[in-house]
């Protein structure tokens, strides 16, 4: 049970795939300067990440692997991933035009979100069962909104601020970023205490 | 380069921006006069060389900047956050690493944001942390218990004339604990280490104990005096000391007693110094009081289960992120309108 | 008959500095030479002008009649004559000219007859048309039209009618002198409001500060054997505020989104009750007001000033010391600086103090907000001011509206213990007014939405008129030279034009009159050419009709368009139109040489 | 070889199926996307964007086709909220930004032509043939179509003027050179 807790912490604060991966930077600087969006954006990705892993553990375990394609991972992920993208835009376009449009043009932007890709990579780099895979996909994507959130606070604050004209709009938005790693630092050795 | 033009409001009350920095910095002198007298005569060297280097950079900002100097310069909030990082750093640490931090904090933290009143995270705690990440062994060196050198001596090892020797330095109580829960692997508890290690003195660190109880007593006079309302710092006490409790009642051969947490590390200085710091953290009472809550329990989790001596730093920072969520949820109804849904 | 109080939050203490202008009794201010009466004084339409150029005018006579319900009448406020009719300056901070009458005294100071009612003899709805066109509007400084507020809720009866002595800007001490002076006549207006609005008690407030005020009007409603209760307040600015004096003597709070009748309490002033009588009982108008002069002044009082006094008149009698550089008017927290004393005193000018450098010096620079929630700590509403004033500088109005900037009643509490010296009542003012423009803009655009979309209907139509005309014309034709086969084809062609014309008159609801009858036309024709062959002379009759038609439409192709839903004020600037244009016609035809050169440019 | 290209083959079948019962299932008509962008668009119909009125416009915006800083009568801050609607980046305005302003016709020289009533796109101009036009003056939108067609040129645009009723507080801050 432990075991599992230590997953989900690692993959929210202490492996944060933002902060401490640097993974999926586009849309964290790229849909973070509303906190509304940032909103739907982590819900999104959220039940993306979290489909995207499953789904590719199930390909990856009972497709690839019994035929000895593992070299195909990366494109059939891909693939797959940009599949699950598309069918879930064209159904939020449909059940809620409004979040679509608060998404824009960042829901196809799932697809070359990297923390999508990654995070199945990473799972099979850890070796992670299918159960553990869900869990380190949901907790990333969970660390991955929750990291959006926040920043989306942040900066819709810092924008008011009187900030020097060469550091206004994204300058401000990467050093933000990077003290938010600093703060995530913090996290550092929780997953391994005994 | 802006500046008012307009003439507005008449009648105005005598407080400023000035006077709120000067009495914080008063408030600090219990501590630094426990420090001076506990620890040794180095924090003085220490506060010098953060003052001097934050007043700097901060005049390089202001020119920068094209910002009216004087004004900006006087009004003390650099000194403020210098000796904020000269207290939190170890004292004997070498005289650029205070220079490092005090300028990453004054240029990085405060002015790229805006300066005064705009910088969303606490530029001493910016400092601490991201020196702690960069240099952790000299970070970690605290003057060892003991330890007789003469004002001349710490001078010259601050200035880095003197070789630094593994003898002169230990690790603060904190760390201790942490080092030799862990070394024992199960073999010691926490009570008898507090009564044999010479690093302990009656409640938590020998000497630093008192240093702690110096900023309690700065605290409770700001408080006093209205700089600080009570929120944040019973919210980030109480956070710490409930947490340490329950897990000290739960287990107390492995888990130290609510009071040497509340008088360890930055926990006092944090209290009341650092978490009430009204431009980096939550503004409405309620939110205040969360503030300092999660901040307290966020600082003992990473301060004992964690990777780091203490976490007071890493917790302000991690709160200061969540400061405008927790803001704009705790907003107080107004007028009128309290009691609408 | 002791009286439950309740707190405000927020709210300071600043110094009064009342006491130097209650030590002499209100003064009657002379006649200045000239009156320069403004119009527009009150909230609500602009009152309309009734006298000319050149009218002898009496005292009280109506020079400027109510527009609309929420309007206030104005009067002359001396027997004199009319010079002019012009633009000029306005008692406002932004130094622009309104509409104003300017009257030279004939010194006689003559009143129109004067015809006192009593108002219990009156329906209700008379009473109110009365106060409005004898001009009474709140007093306090909010000019707020007195018969408007006069009207309870529906479904809630008024449980408590406040009424407003608590005067807690500092130096102000009009209504002070007034309740010492006039207690009688107040209580005695303070009986319509009652009776107006079916009150059950009433709640007289006066700052602990001025005992002579609370103890005169003790005695007036003793005397006068009113069931009034007189409840002196602790003194803490704004306790004058409407809605804190509500606050503290009810414990009710009015929010900005509900008006006071909604909760059963409705605020008065006392110099409001005072004119209100006098306009009733005595039938004299609005026509002055009591005034405080203060401040750096060697003879600091009150004086009851005629208005349209112009404030160099009025600072004149108060002997301003030599080292006097700055006018405000109103309180020295919510007032604004006089932009010239050529200004006249109107009816929200309760104070009017002059001030020195060494009394008021220079604000100091504006640091930036360190958020230490000082602020917050004094709002009397329970806003964040520092979070609004972020917003504010930064332009995000938005979110400003998502802090409530609406319920900030500006009363300056914020800036006097800001202690980086922002003047955030004036970011919250720039706020609201932008916010406000932006709506007036976004109906601009909606309105020239609504027109063009009107317009391209119609020319849609008319584009689907000319094809129907032409393909009826074409039928016209093809009857004459009797070929049946011909028709079949035009009765296609015109089965394609009419449901488009059909489409169109349909699409567009708005389409008045002329849309209509013309539809009409269009569609009465159609009978014939549904059945060609029937009739060579319906034919005839059809051609007839469509060259009518067309003629018709050439016509109103250049008519006025799109001029049914104008509003009164654009009808009445069209009208104005008309008649230059007329002037410029009968011009052209004197001399018509001179339209001539014109013409041929055509 | 051949495994591997079915396998392959096999997944797009089976994704590309889904996806394309999916394209029927939840299609969705219309683009309410061209309303709010419309929305803030300051209607005064003036053709300057390039496109015959605001709607074509924003039509044009929506498909992809306009950039978003055409609009001189939207001014920075109609681009600033079409940028934040659209996700897109602020551009600097194309034209020059001019203030409100509201066209006048000279009444003297007018000669009653009736070309500027039909240009005006939202009827804001009255006046019958061979009479002299007026233009209301809250009507127009200042969109500068009527000047041209003018044969008289009797037709200027003026800036409103500040008055009590549109007078605003002013920013309380501004920017003044210093030598310090």
């Amino acid at each position: 049970m432990t075991h599992y807790l230590f997953i989900i912490v690692g993959a929210v604060l202490v492996n944060n795939v933002v902060l401490v991966k640097i993974l999926g930077l586009c849309p964290f600087m790229g849909v973070s300067r509303k906190l509304e969006t940032a909103f739907g954006m982590g819900a999104a990705t959220t039940f993306v990440l979290t489909v995207a892993t499953g789904a590719s553990y199930v390909i990856d375990h009972y497709l690839l692997m019994p035929f000895g394609l593992e070299y195909l991972r990366t494109l059939s992920f891909i693939v797959t991933i940009a599949a699950i993208v598309q069918m879930t835009e064209m159904v939020i376009q449909k059940t809620s035009p409004l979040l679509h449009q608060v998404l824009g043009i960042y829901l196809p932007l799932i697809t070359t979100n990297c923390a999508v890709l990654g995070v199945p990579l990473l799972n099979i780099a850890n070796q992670h069962d299918f159960v553990e895979s869900l869990l380190f996909g949901a907790g990333s994507a969970v660390g991955f909104s929750l990291v959006l959130v926040l920043f989306a606070g942040i900066r819709e604050r810092v924008e008011g601020a009187d900030v020097p004209v060469y550091f206004r709009g994204t300058a401000i938005a990467m050093v933000t970023a990077g003290l938010m790693s600093l703060a995530f630092m913090g996290f550092a050795g929780l997953d391994r205490y005994q | 380069m802006e500046f008012i033009s307009t003439p507005p409001f008449l009648l105005l009350e005598r407080s400023s921006v000035r006077r709120v920095m000067l009495q914080v910095l008063l408030a600090l002198l219990p501590g630094i006069a426990a420090y001076v007298w506990l620890i040794g005569p180095a924090i003085v060297v220490q506060l010098a060389i953060a003052t001097l280097a934050a007043v700097l950079g901060e005049a390089l900002m202001l020119a920068l900047r094209r910002k009216p100097l004087a004004l900006f310069l006087s009004d003390g909030s650099a000194i403020v956050s210098a000796w904020l990082i000269a207290l939190s750093f170890p004292p004997l640490a070498p005289w650029w690493l205070i220079v490092v931090g005090t300028l990453l904090a004054i240029v990085v933290a405060k002015h790229l944001y805006g300066g005064l009143g705009q910088n969303p995270f606490n530029p001493a705690m910016v400092a601490f942390s991201a020196c702690i990440v960069s240099f952790p062994a000299l970070m970690s060196q605290w003057p060892a218990l003991g330890l007789q050198l003469s004002f001349g001596e710490q001078f010259q090892l601050i200035a880095g004339l003197l070789p630094r020797i593994d003898a002169m330095s230990g690790a603060t109580p904190l760390d201790a604990l942490k080092t030799a829960l862990k070394l024992g692997d199960g073999q010691v508890d926490v009570p008898t280490l507090l009564a044999t290690q010479d690093v302990f003195g009656h409640f938590a660190g020998r000497g630093w104990e008192w240093v702690a109880g110096g900023y309690l007593l700065g605290g409770l006079w700001m408080w006093q005096r209205k700089l600080i309302t009570w929120h944040a710092p019973f919210g980030f006490l109480a956070g710490l000391s409930l947490l340490a409790a329950a897990l000290w009642a739960w287990n107390p051969q492995q888990f130290a007693d609510p009071l040497f947490h509340l008088l360890s590390g930055g926990a006092m200085l944090g209290a009341f110094f650092i978490v009430t710091d009204p431009v980096s953290g939550c503004t409405t009472p309620r939110g205040k009081l969360i503030f300092g809550l999660l901040a307290g329990v966020l600082a003992y989790i990473i301060r004992v289960f964690g990777g780091f001596p203490d976490g007071v730093a890493f917790a302000v920072l991690l709160m200061n992120l969540c400061v405008p969520l927790i803001d704009m949820y705790s907003q107080p109804p107004i007028f009128g309108l309290k009691d609408a849904p | 008959m002791l009286q439950r109080l309740f707190h405000f939050k927020g709210g300071v203490k600043p110094q009064t500095h009342k006491a130097p202008s209650v030590q002499q009794p209100i003064g009657q201010a002379p006649l200045p030479a000239r009156l320069y009466v403004p119009l527009h004084q009150s909230i609500g339409g602009v009152p309309n002008p009734l006298v000319e150029v050149g009218e002898h005018v009496a005292k009280g006579q109506l020079i400027g009649g109510a527009d609309g319900w929420l309007s206030a009448a104005v009067h002359a406020s001396t027997s004199g004559t009319v010079l002019a009719i012009e633009e000029h300056l306005a008692a406002h901070p932004s130094g622009l000219p309104t509409l104003t009458v300017v009257i030279e005294p004939d010194g006689r100071d003559e009143w129109l007859a004067r015809t006192p009612v009593d108002y219990r003899a009156l329906p209700p709805e008379r009473v109110r048309e009365l106060l409005r066109d004898a001009g009474v509007v709140g007093l306090g400084g909010a000019v707020f039209p007195s018969h408007a507020k006069l009207t309870a809720a529906a479904a809630v009866p008024v449980d408590e009618l406040v009424i407003n002595g608590a005067e807690c800007e500092p130096y102000m001490s009009c209504d002070d002198m007034l309740m010492r002076e006039r207690g009688e006549e107040i209580v005695r207006g303070i009986a319509i409001f009652r009776d107006l609005l079916a009150a059950r008690r009433v709640l007289i407030g006066i700052e602990d500060n001025k005992p002579e005020a609370v103890a005169a009007m003790q005695q007036a409603v003793q005397r006068l054997g009113d069931d009034y209760r007189v409840v002196a307040v602790p003194t803490r600015y704004p306790a004058g505020g409407a809605k804190q004096l509500i606050r503290v003597l009810t414990g009710k709070e009015v929010p900005a989104s509900k008006r006071s009748t909604d909760l059963g309490v409705q605020c008065f002033n006392v110099a409001t009750a005072y004119t209100a009588w006098r306009a009733l009982a005595c039938g004299e108008p609005v026509i002055s007001r009591i005034v405080t002069l203060a401040g750096n002044l060697e003879q600091p009082r009150n004086w009851e000033v005629r208005l349209g006094t112009p404030l160099r008149d009025l600072l004149a009698l108060g002997k301003p010391k030599a080292d006097s550089s700055r006018y405000l008017m109103g309180g020295p927290m919510m007032g604004f600086e006089i932009p010239s004393l050529d200004a006249p005193v109107v009816k929200a000018t309760n104070c009017v103090i002059a001030a020195s450098p060494t009394m008021f010096p220079p604000n100091p620079p504006e640091m930036p907000c360190i958020r230490c929630g000082a602020c917050a700590d004094v709002c009397p509403h329970e806003l964040q001011p520092f979070e609004l004033y972020w917003f504010a500088r930064a332009r995000n109005f938005g979110k400003t509206q998502e802090y409530h900037i609406f319920d900030c009643i500006e009363c300056g509490c914020c800036s006097y213990v800001c202690p980086s010296h922002i003047p955030l009542v004036q970011y919250f003012r720039f706020a609201k007014s932008e916010i406000w423009s932006r709506e007036r803009e976004k109906n601009a655009a909606d309105a020239a939405k609504a027109r063009f979309e009107l317009r391209n209907a119609r020319e849609e139509r008319e584009l689907a008129e000319k094809a129907e005309r032409l393909a009826r014309a074409a039928a016209a034709r093809a009857a004459e030279k009797k070929v049946a086969s011909v028709a079949e084809v035009t009765t296609a062609a015109a089965a394609e034009a009419t449901p488009a014309t059909a489409a169109t008159t349909t699409t567009e609801p708005a389409a008045a009159a002329p849309t209509v009858d013309r539809a009409a036309l269009a569609t009465a024709p159609e009978p014939p050419l549904v059945a060609p062959a029937a009739d060579a002379q319906a034919l005839k009759k059809a051609t007839i009709v469509a060259a009518m038609e067309r003629a018709r439409a050439q016509r109103e192709a250049v008519q006025p368009k799109n001029t049914e839903q104008f509003s009164a004020e654009q009808k009445r600037q069209l009208a104005a139109v008309e008649v230059r244009r007329a002037a410029l016609q009968a011009e052209q035809a004197v001399s018509p040489a001179t339209a001539t050169p014109e013409r041929s440019a055509d | 070889m051949i495994l591997t290209i079915a396998i392959m083959a096999l997944g797009a079948l089976v994704l590309g199926a889904a996806l394309g019962y999916a394209s029927i299932k939840f299609k969705v008509e219309g683009d309410p996307l061209v309303d709010k962008i419309e929305a803030i668009l300051p209607q005064t119909q003036c053709g300057q964007c390039g496109y015959p009125g605001c709607k074509p416009y924003a039509t044009a915006i929506s498909a992809g086709e306009a950039d978003i800083n055409l609009c001189p009568p939207g001014g920075m801050d109609g681009v600033r909220k079409l940028a934040d609607l659209l996700g897109r980046e602020v551009k600097p305005l194309e034209a020059e930004e001019t203030p409100k302003q509201v066209a006048i016709i000279d009444e003297q020289t007018c000669i009653g032509c009736t070309l500027c009533i039909q240009a005006c796109p939202v009827d804001a101009i009255v006046g019958a043939a061979k009479q002299m036009h007026t233009i209301v003056e809250p009507l127009c939108t200042g969109c500068e179509l009527c000047v041209k067609p003018c044969p008289v040129e009797c037709i200027t645009m003026e800036p409103i003027t500040e008055n009590l009723d549109n007078w605003k507080w002013k920013y309380p801050v501004i920017e003044i050179k210093r030598a310090a």
